[in-house]
């Protein structure tokens, strides 16, 4: 029901209304589109029209390569074969991060919600509470630990034979992500169970299922509106993480795109390619961008089935 | 020795007593309700037997058996929800056969059992659907039959039909009664709607503020309720409850009623309560309206029938009765006449007062007399 | 009555006739929940106690751990109250004042205009909302430089206006030492309104559209339904809002880096700005860590009694 | 969620199967820094062919952003973690602190081998000596006393070079009147404070500059020469756009290239901005030193510091630090990065005019003994003491401090602070 149903038809006259809602909301896109339109625009651009020209002028004669070669020929650090390469490290950080995290959110948000105990407040306060620490206060104490893992990983390699990932700075990634995004994920579904009727667990029980039977066939299957609001939140901050990702992953062959695009972009000296930086820019940030744009329909919905406390 | 036994069942959320000490029993194949109003203890109650809410003492008991401490999933008993409690995610057929896939029966045999109770309900051609898709009735069924398929040792009903539209309250009422006839189950039954648990009981538990008033069979409940508040909630329109002095006139022991602007009502003392004491005393008459009626209406065999003209204050015509309402007492006194009685209001009408059917309350403790 | 409280813990007499299976299945949940809530007692709160402990002594470039004394907060205090010349401390924490009330006012109110706006049977919602959500999207690496190039007297918007023949136009805030923390409210409010407005959206779908019939029937306006219906039912969503956006308001750290690089005179500094700074730049771990945990503690009183009355609230 | 858990792991096996690349290799150098614009990056591909000749991999680890506190970041995490790394990048103090914390690694004997103690300029081993060991090789020496001037404008205004800061405002002068913008400044506090290194050398000579700045003496840093420094940093205000605030330095350089401005107070890594676009020393730009400034140079170095690796990574390490510091890298880069050798013995045949300037007025300031140390740069104290210092200098020019007067008496309070 929108609240909006009924109050419409309410008003004056409603031709007028109509334009000025439709005049307001343009009004508002065009100011929220500047700086993607200032990026696209000055990516089709050559060097010189971009010194000399308006920024917001369109290109007079666009061309497609700034965006081949930030691509696959602008340098990032020594390697000169373009951001393409760096995908990859994101994606096989960011979609682990974003599954556990999400998966151990929900598993928490569902015994924090419907197998309360003791105390199941104050867990859930304090889980929530970590949402509000400082990045940069954890990084060099969670570097230490990170350390320590990767010794106790190569000891342990040694003595099984078996790699066990521990000091990979992927898996730190995941794992320092998955930490810190925690916090969220659990209050996304708790917020979102909270709202679920507990006679259906209270059914489920009676019919003989057990805690993990009543998530996986009860719970999960209806919890999708909220699952692709913790998803597209956490893929958006993992995969715009920089300061982690600089500090855990910096070496070229695990770079995630943030690093990449920043060495790409903030370097100190030197003529700076605007066109090109702008397009690996909107190169690195199309993931996040897709995902906002197709999904963006199911978000608002996701956050009405429960995220938003309403 | 009864089939379900609860005995002492304590329970408390922190400082607060949700439950304080309830007995209760229910032989094989009774239907008990559990019935009061909203708070008092009753869900929670039956929650306690399902083994969704643990208790805090006492102890309940199945065919001999304790079986306060087994998980829900072991006590081999179904539940039917006020919400339904459908798998939004599963078909009508994979909500009924939910229970039997988690105890590991076959799909052969699911199926054979979804189809039996699919058509003892007649919910067929339902089985494909989405609960979303479903009516409320038909959901009500779904829910029934999710509790049927599993055959178990004791059904639960939590206000299963509150949330229907009072026409199929009614039908499912009876569709349950029907079920109980002729499966022979043992079931508990939670409702605040006192009609149903008058129709569908073998046996009532009277709940107030976690402890039980009264437990007997409906006409028990019904004729001689234990206290005022049992006298209150169960009967609509409600029992009238009149205050009265126990007077002594010319060696017989009467009930004095006043009115205002009128003679005080005199009337004799209900044969269910012993007259020797009460001498001085301040009662309070419990007496239903369908004893009350207008002289010509009155039971036939009535004992003690005594007849008082009262003035009218409102009519209300129900079809099948007429409730008229007077004054006395300093109380709305509803009275239940002919349909087609000619009272009108603000004119004077004889009211005959049946009362083998009335009842006395101690007003200190509020316990029948 | 939505209390559920599952059979978790038995009495202590009947531990001997329960299986060992039945008491793993009981301490099921606090299992399954126990790595998450260490992960967290370990990362957060053991890291915030270390911070602390970090605080007290005089740790400079790496971490030192002889407790010395409260120096650190001994030059925060001094600090604080040093406003000409405004001591970085001084600048950062009114910058959070400034910032965080207009930032979270703003998005707000502009999160809720646009909602209602978009709620009005909008042709064409599908194409608008992913406008108003994308910057969400874009960290502050992607839209830094297009932001600062727009902002920048020379280049952006004074000059384009002013190309279009509107000389007296003068935008010059993010030069400006007064100013430049308005400018980073801007591109604040930019990135995080639309996210705010997709919660109100989703707020505004769910209400009962039974009361708003009723409001018309009792003869409210339109605007009146929306101020004295509508809005108040929203209430706790300004409240999830306000924890959004006031936990991005404390961390915001980037937003000023990739904008202002710190601003004339370092007037544009957010706390967050001024522990990375003592932290990493001028080795000065003491302090750094002294200002987080003033931070944290700031956080603290807002937070907490958010969540005592979230938490209380659902023990209904 | 069957799908769900295949691709978690999936994604983990993808990411555990990296793992035995990750791990150090023993053939190979971890070089963290900041050098990623394309001709930093074209100079250090000399370093990394240099090595490759000799059978030696590089494992590039660039983090670009904020004048290296970015990389600085990442190390400070690498080190806490125990990975160090081969060698990094870094300014000044910084490799001191690693070295008081006993990370950084001891490359005497190549030192010695390589003769480092003879041909790098005593001031500069000041960083790369740690209590009589050798902990980083030094790259390249900048120079920060500079004056880079667009020559056609030059010639359009008719000035000359400037010898004091008076002739110097009188050039400003002149381009103001003939309609350019006369000092093209970015206005972020360190370059602001370089820009004040020169005025306080120029304004105070080389004792004082070595005293106030060097030295922290308080009764320098409260003298009437830093209130005169001070002055002639305001009196040099007016002389900047308006629109100088938070521009980065490389636009300002660019403003004098383009011609928009008429000079611009900047080191020397300026020049490669010149070279980056072609223009020739003397026919399109003049470099001359910071009037009042001729005979002391103002440095900074970029260094390798050079990490406690573990023994079968240590032969990389010293082909790192030796190809750093041999002749042909030494030239080959910073003919290309705009600095000159960090050691003294290097043939500058293959630098411009400027360069060749640089390498001779270092050499006569090693020997005169006026080769001193950015304070801006983090060459003259420790990030704190020098940032505190950042601090006023920025909030004098940005009108937070508004007299010269508050100003020595902030910077004073400051620097005593941060102590």
């Amino acid at each position: 029901m929108s609240a909006a149903a009924t109050t419409r038809t309410g008003g004056g006259s409603s031709l007028a209304n109509r334009i000025v809602i439709y005049g307001l909301l343009l009004l508002f896109a065009l100011v929220y589109l500047i700086p993607l339109f200032v990026m696209l625009v000055t990516s089709f651009k050559s060097m010189d029209e971009i010194q000399s020209g308006n920024m917001l002028a369109l290109p007079q004669s666009p061309s497609f390569d700034a965006w081949a070669r930030a691509w696959g020929e602008t340098c990032v650090g020594l390697t000169c074969a373009g951001i393409k390469g760096y995908f990859w490290n994101s994606i096989k950080m960011v979609v682990p991060a974003v599954l556990i995290s999400t998966i151990l959110g929900s598993l928490n948000g569902y015994v924090l919600t419907k197998w309360r105990f003791r105390g199941h407040k104050l867990v859930f306060g304090l889980m929530l509470f970590a949402c509000f620490i400082p990045f940069q206060a954890v990084l060099l104490p969670m570097a230490t630990i990170l350390g320590a893992l990767g010794r106790f990983g190569a000891d342990l390699e040694s003595a099984t034979g078996w790699n066990w990932g521990f000091g990979n700075p992927t898996v730190n990634l995941v794992i320092v992500h998955v930490i810190y995004g925690l916090g969220f994920t659990t209050l996304f579904f708790r917020n979102y169970y909270e709202a679920f009727p507990t006679e259906l667990i209270r059914a489920a029980q009676v019919d003989g299922a057990s805690f993990f039977q009543i998530f996986r066939r009860i719970l999960l299957p209806n919890s999708a509106p909220i699952f692709v609001v913790t998803v597209i939140y956490q893929f958006t901050n993992i995969w715009n993480d920089f300061l982690f990702a600089s500090a855990y992953a910096g070496s070229g062959d695990v770079m995630p795109m943030t690093v990449a695009l920043n060495n790409v972009v903030n370097t100190s000296t030197g003529v700076v390619e605007y066109n090109v930086n702008m397009a690996a820019a909107i190169i690195a940030a199309l993931p996040t961008l897709l995902v906002y744009v197709v999904a963006g329909r199911y978000f608002v919905r996701g956050l009405m089935a429960g995220a938003v406390k309403g | 020795m009864a089939f379900l036994e609860m005995s002492g069942l304590r329970k408390r959320f922190g400082s607060v007593e949700i439950l304080k000490g309830i007995d209760i029993t229910l032989d094989k194949g009774g239907f008990l309700v559990l019935v009061g109003p909203s708070g008092c203890g009753k869900s929670t109650l039956l929650n306690t037997i399902a083994g969704l809410e643990t208790i805090t003492a006492g102890e309940i008991r199945v065919d001999g058996q304790a079986i306060n401490d087994l998980h829900p999933s072991k006590r081999d008993i179904a539940m039917v929800f006020q919400s339904y409690a459908l798998y939004p995610n599963m078909t009508v057929a994979e909500n009924i056969a939910f229970a039997l896939e988690m105890r590991g029966v076959p799909k052969a045999e699911r199926r054979l059992a979804v189809e039996n109770v699919a058509k003892m309900l007649q919910i067929g051609h339902l089985l494909d659907r989405k609960p979303s898709q479903l009516s409320g009735g038909q959901r009500q069924r779904v829910a029934m039959g999710r509790a049927l398929v599993r055959n178990p040792r004791i059904f639960l009903f939590d206000e299963p039909l509150s949330n229907l539209d009072a026409k199929l309250r009614v039908d499912m009422r009876t569709e349950i009664k029907r079920l109980h006839q002729t499966t022979g189950a043992t079931i508990v039954y939670v409702t605040h709607d006192q009609i149903e648990a008058m129709t569908l009981a073998t046996k009532i538990a009277v709940l107030k503020d976690g402890e039980v008033q009264q437990v007997g069979t409906p006409a028990e409940i019904y004729n001689r309720p234990a206290n005022l508040f049992v006298a209150d909630f169960m009967g609509n329109p409600a029992m009238n409850l009149l205050e009265a002095s126990v007077v002594s006139e010319g060696g017989r022991t009467l009930l004095s009623l006043t009115r205002q602007g009128d003679d005080d009502i005199r009337l004799p003392v209900p044969a269910s309560a012993a007259a020797s004491g009460l001498d001085g005393r301040k009662v309070i008459l419990g007496i239903r309206p369908e004893a009350i009626t207008d002289r010509d209406g009155a039971d036939r065999h009535a004992g003690t029938l005594e007849v008082v003209e009262s003035v009218v204050e409102v009519v209300e015509p129900a079809g099948s009765d007429t409730f008229v309402v007077t004054h006395i007492a300093g109380k709305e006194v509803t009275a239940r006449m002919r349909a087609d009685t000619d009272a009108k209001a603000g004119s004077r009408l004889p009211f005959a007062f049946n009362l083998d059917k009335a009842v006395l309350f101690d007003p200190g403790t509020g316990r029948r007399i | 009555m939505t209390i559920t409280t599952m059979p978790t813990a038995r009495p202590e007499r009947e531990a001997g006739a329960v299986s060992l299976r039945g008491k793993l299945q009981d301490a099921l949940p606090k299992i399954v929940l126990a790595p998450s809530f260490a992960a967290v007692l370990v990362f957060v709160y053991g890291f915030i106690l270390w911070t602390i402990y970090l605080s007290f002594t005089n740790s400079k470039t790496f971490p030192s751990y002889v407790l010395t004394d409260s120096r650190a907060y001994q030059r925060l205090w001094t600090w604080t109250f040093q406003s000409d010349p405004p001591s970085s401390w001084y600048t950062s924490i009114t910058n959070l004042g400034i910032f965080g009330v207009l930032y979270i006012g703003v998005c707000l109110a502009l999160g809720l205009l646009l909602a209602i706006l978009l709620d009005q049977k909008i042709r064409g919602e599908g194409v608008l909302r992913p406008i108003y959500l994308y910057p969400m999207a874009l960290s502050f690496i992607v839209t830094g430089v297009a932001w600062k190039w727009f902002l920048d007297p020379g280049l952006g918007l004074e000059r384009t206006l002013h190309e279009w023949g509107f000389t007296s136009f003068h935008f010059d805030w993010i030069k400006n030492k007064d100013r430049v923390i308005y400018t980073v409210v801007i591109a604040g409010v930019w990135q995080a309104s639309g996210f705010v407005m997709a919660m109100f959206l989703a707020g505004l779908r769910g209400i009962d559209g039974e009361i708003l019939k009723a409001a018309q029937i009792d003869g409210a306006t339109p605007v009146a339904t929306y101020r004295r219906i509508v809005i108040p039912m929203l209430r706790p969503i300004f409240l999830s809002a306000f924890i959004v956006l006031a936990h991005m308001a404390i961390k915001s750290y980037d937003l000023v880096v990739a904008l202002t690089s710190g601003g004339p005179g370092g007037s544009a500094w957010l706390p967050s700005n001024f522990m990375y700074e003592y932290t990493f730049k001028r080795n000065e771990m003491a302090v750094g860590s002294a200002s987080a945990v003033i931070m944290l503690m700031t956080i603290t009183a807002i937070i907490v009694p958010y969540l005592y009355s979230e938490l209380r609230e659902t023990n209904r | 969620m069957r799908t769900i858990v295949k691709a978690v792991a999936g994604a983990l096996l993808a990411s555990t199967a990296m793992v035995a690349g990750a791990s150090a290799q023993t053939k190979e150098v971890q070089m963290l820094h900041w050098w990623t614009s394309g001709g930093e990056a074209a100079a250090l591909n000399v370093l990394k062919q240099d090595l490759a000749k000799e059978g030696y991999g590089w494992k590039d680890v660039p983090v670009a952003g904020g004048g290296g506190d970015a990389a600085m970041t990442a190390l400070k995490a690498m080190v806490a973690a125990g990975n160090y790394p081969t060698a990094s990048q870094m300014l000044g103090y910084t490799v001191l602190d690693y070295a008081a914390a006993g990370v950084m690694g001891d490359l005497t004997e190549t030192a010695k081998k390589e003769g480092w103690d003879k041909s790098v300029p005593a001031p500069l081993q000041k960083f790369a000596v740690y209590k009589g060991k050798w902990v980083a090789a030094p790259v390249n020496v900048h120079s920060v006393n500079w004056l880079w001037i667009n020559k056609a404008v030059m010639d359009k205004i008719g000035g000359t070079q400037p010898k004091t800061f008076d002739e110097f405002i009188a050039l400003l002068d002149k381009a103001k009147a003939a309609g350019v913008i006369p000092l093209a400044l970015g206005g972020q506090n360190w370059q602001e404070a370089t820009m004040f290194d020169s005025i306080v050398l120029s304004t105070g000579g080389p004792e004082f500059y070595k005293k106030a700045m060097n030295d922290l003496d308080e009764s320098a840093l409260k003298s009437d020469t830093m209130k005169k420094s001070f002055d002639n940093l305001a009196k040099l205000k007016p002389y900047v756009d308006p629109n100088f605030s938070g521009r980065d330095w490389n636009l300002a350089t660019a403003m004098v290239i383009k011609g928009d401005a008429l000079v611009q107070v900047m080191g020397d890594w300026a020049k490669g901005e010149f070279v980056a676009a072609k223009k020739q020393p003397g026919t399109d730009y003049l470099c001359y030193r910071f009037p009042g400034t001729d005979g002391s140079v103002i440095y900074n170095s970029d260094m390798f510091g050079m990490f406690n690796v573990p023994a079968d990574r240590k032969a990389a390490q010293v082909a790192l630090a030796t190809a750093t510091l041999s002749k042909s890298f030494q030239s080959a880069f910073n003919v290309v990065k705009g600095s000159v050798p960090a050691r003294t013995d290097v043939p500058d045949t293959d630098f411009d005019a400027c360069g060749k300037k640089g390498i001779a007025d270092l050499k006569a300031a090693n020997e005169k003994g006026t080769l001193f140390g950015s304070l801006a740069q983090g060459y003259g104290a420790p990030p704190a003491v020098a940032n505190a210092y950042k601090d006023v200098v920025t909030k004098f020019v940005h009108d937070q401090i508004k007299t010269s007067d508050e100003a020595v008496k902030q910077l004073v309070a400051a620097i005593n602070d941060a102590k």
